[in-house]
């Protein structure tokens, strides 16, 4: 990198590093610091000479040590990241080293400096453009829409039809006892079944013990099939009746247990 | 922005007529209050005729959306009074019909004509006027024929409107309490104290409708 | 256009075109705001044309001192810029912006969407909560979408309000935006021997980039 330039404007260069000592409250940050020492090289940002920014960093960091200047850590940071970079820069590559060349770490801060200038730039652009309230302006009384409401009342057909069917089980439910007529008890079914047994000595379906009336509807029939079921078991158990079926849903057959 | 040369020109030279029109125009867009002739002129450059400017501004707006009109002794800009309906938003808010209201009507749709009594004697609960007039307001119901029973109450019928609205033909579509239970929607809440013979019960119940 | 919403269509005409151009007029000329295409075509009549609409009304603007400007996605009226001069009286004041507010702004602008963390990398020095918020407020940024990288960080983004109070038909519209992507200036360039993970992000970034 060329450093010929730099050399001539040396006392240029720390006369500049001491108003920036003096200002430094002034800068935020040290890429700000570098950016505006950058300026002192006088060249596009692209051209710059990264080791003389890094050079000027470093001696203006000691001015500020010697001073007795307290520095923000990341000044002092950006210090001695400035001072391996030099090395790098400086010495010859070693081969044994896989991170990034001196050259790489160069490249990177020129871009961050670019990048950040750029940015300055800009802003700056932004800024000078014509803006609302200043250079333009809106309307001076803008009309409220107003906002009339309208409420519409919506149902589905699911709705309705849930709607129905929860007054219907409302219904179905409140007088619950009813559904006791279709209802036969295995206690019923016993007391019937104990009465009639004793005319039985031969095997007669069990269907055939089935009160009358009670085949109206499909559920008083289950309720009563069931029940004179249950009841016949319990006869078997007390040793009353005896059972049979002769194969798989064949009809259940009973008669007076001849023991 | 002004630059120094148009300012110096300005001292001597008011600007032409279009430019002149320009500024009323910016002017009583930008203002929040309606600005007089002498108003005008204050602000804008030396020698520059805001009457004569205001005058053509005026014709330039006629028949457009936004009129230039004069307010007391001052000018301002509005919008065409025949627009006035598109300053107006109508926000259509939907809501859901209450419980009561989707029962009643739901009882109406199925036993009409239904009287009120009818309609609490089903539900249970006496039906509020509201929920009534709701309905009748949706036009999903109306009055039928008064029943010839004592009292002469008044009955209602679901309406055309209604139709449209479930997308039904007639109120005989309306599905039969045996659709419903497939649709297992006449799922019953079960038993106080038996809730595992929820099945069962709503088994039989179905049982038992299908020889309705 | 739907069959249902074309035979809507046909029933109610749509208005001529000279009066699709008033209603948009009178519109953008009451609203403070940018109003979008969609916002107008439901303010107007059925079948009408916003957008059409629009183009005749801008020309018609054209070199008047009220413009009409494209804000983003919306459309608004403004006063001619180079008859501020004339606005004294109504020129908001505005809280001076801190040289921190002004270059976060232009980097979420120029990078966006940008994480905290990018635009603290650009400016070489950490961001202030005040900084960040007092943009919010100004309504010039807002939160974009997370980044899908670890820790999963908000970005930010700029918001109509943004582009209207800068002029902005839209955010490609930035004043050099063009030259500062061919000189990669806008590239996120991680440090050299940075590891894996930061280079996935860097290509996220690149990504959500282009999508601008």
């Amino acid at each position: 990198m060329p450093e010929d330039g730099f050399q001539a404007d040396a006392v240029e260069a720390r006369l500049a590093e001491e108003a920036l000592i003096v200002d430094v409250d002034g800068y935020e940050g040290p890429l700000d610091l570098l950016l505006t020492m950058s300026r002192t090289q006088k060249v596009d940002l692209r051209k710059i000479s990264v080791l003389a920014l890094a050079e000027q960093y470093l001696g203006f960091i000691e001015r500020a040590k010697a001073l007795r200047i307290e520095l923000a850590a990341d000044y002092l940071v950006m210090a001695a990241w400035l001072a391996f970079l030099k090395s790098r820069l400086l010495l010859p590559p070693d081969p044994q080293d896989e991170g990034p060349t001196g050259e790489e770490l160069a490249a990177h801060l020129a871009f961050q400096l670019e990048r950040l200038q750029a940015m300055r730039d800009a802003a700056a652009k932004l800024m000078a453009r014509d803006q609302k309230g200043r250079d333009f302006f809106v309307r001076g009384v803008p009309e409220d829409v107003t906002r009339v409401r309208k409420i519409t009342y919506t149902a589905t057909l699911l709705d309705l039809m849930q709607g129905y069917a929860r007054v219907r089980t409302k219904d179905e439910f409140r007088p619950y006892a009813m559904d006791r007529e279709h209802l036969m008890t295995m206690e019923q079914a016993l007391d019937r079944m104990r009465g009639l047994i004793g005319f039985s000595g031969e095997w007669t379906t069990l269907a055939s013990y089935l009160p009358d009336g009670w085949d109206s509807s499909p559920a008083r029939v289950r309720s009563a099939v069931a029940s004179h079921f249950a009841a016949s078991l319990e006869l078997v158990k007390a040793g009353t009746i005896e059972l049979r079926q002769h194969g798989m849903f064949e009809a259940i057959e009973i008669r007076k247990s001849t023991a | 922005m002004s630059d120094s040369e148009d300012d110096i020109a300005s001292l001597f030279e008011a600007p032409p007529e279009g430019e002149q029109e320009r500024m009323v125009e910016a002017i009583l867009f930008a203002s929040a209050e309606p600005v007089t002739v002498a108003e005008l002129n204050a602000r804008m450059p030396h020698g520059a005729d805001a009457a004569a400017a205001l005058a053509g501004l005026k014709k330039r707006y006629d028949g457009r959306g936004v009129h230039v009109v004069k307010v007391g002794e001052a000018w301002a800009m509005r919008t065409a009074p025949d627009l006035g309906f598109l300053m107006q938003k109508e926000t259509v808010e939907t809501r859901k019909l209450s419980r009561a209201a989707i029962e009643t009507l739901a009882i109406v749709a199925y036993h009409q004509p239904a009287t009120r009594a009818e309609i609490e004697e089903i539900r249970g609960v006496s039906v509020s006027r509201g929920t009534i007039d709701q309905l009748l307001e949706l036009e999903w119901i109306r009055f039928g024929r008064r029943r010839m029973t004592p009292g002469r109450p008044v009955t209602y019928v679901v309406t055309q409107e209604f139709l449209d609205h479930f997308g039904l033909e007639s109120a005989r579509d309306l599905p039969g309490l045996k659709e419903l239970r497939s649709a297992g929607l006449l799922e019953s809440r079960p038993p106080p104290g038996e809730p595992q013979e929820e099945d069962d019960e709503a088994d039989q119940t179905a049982m038992f409708e299908d020889k309705d």
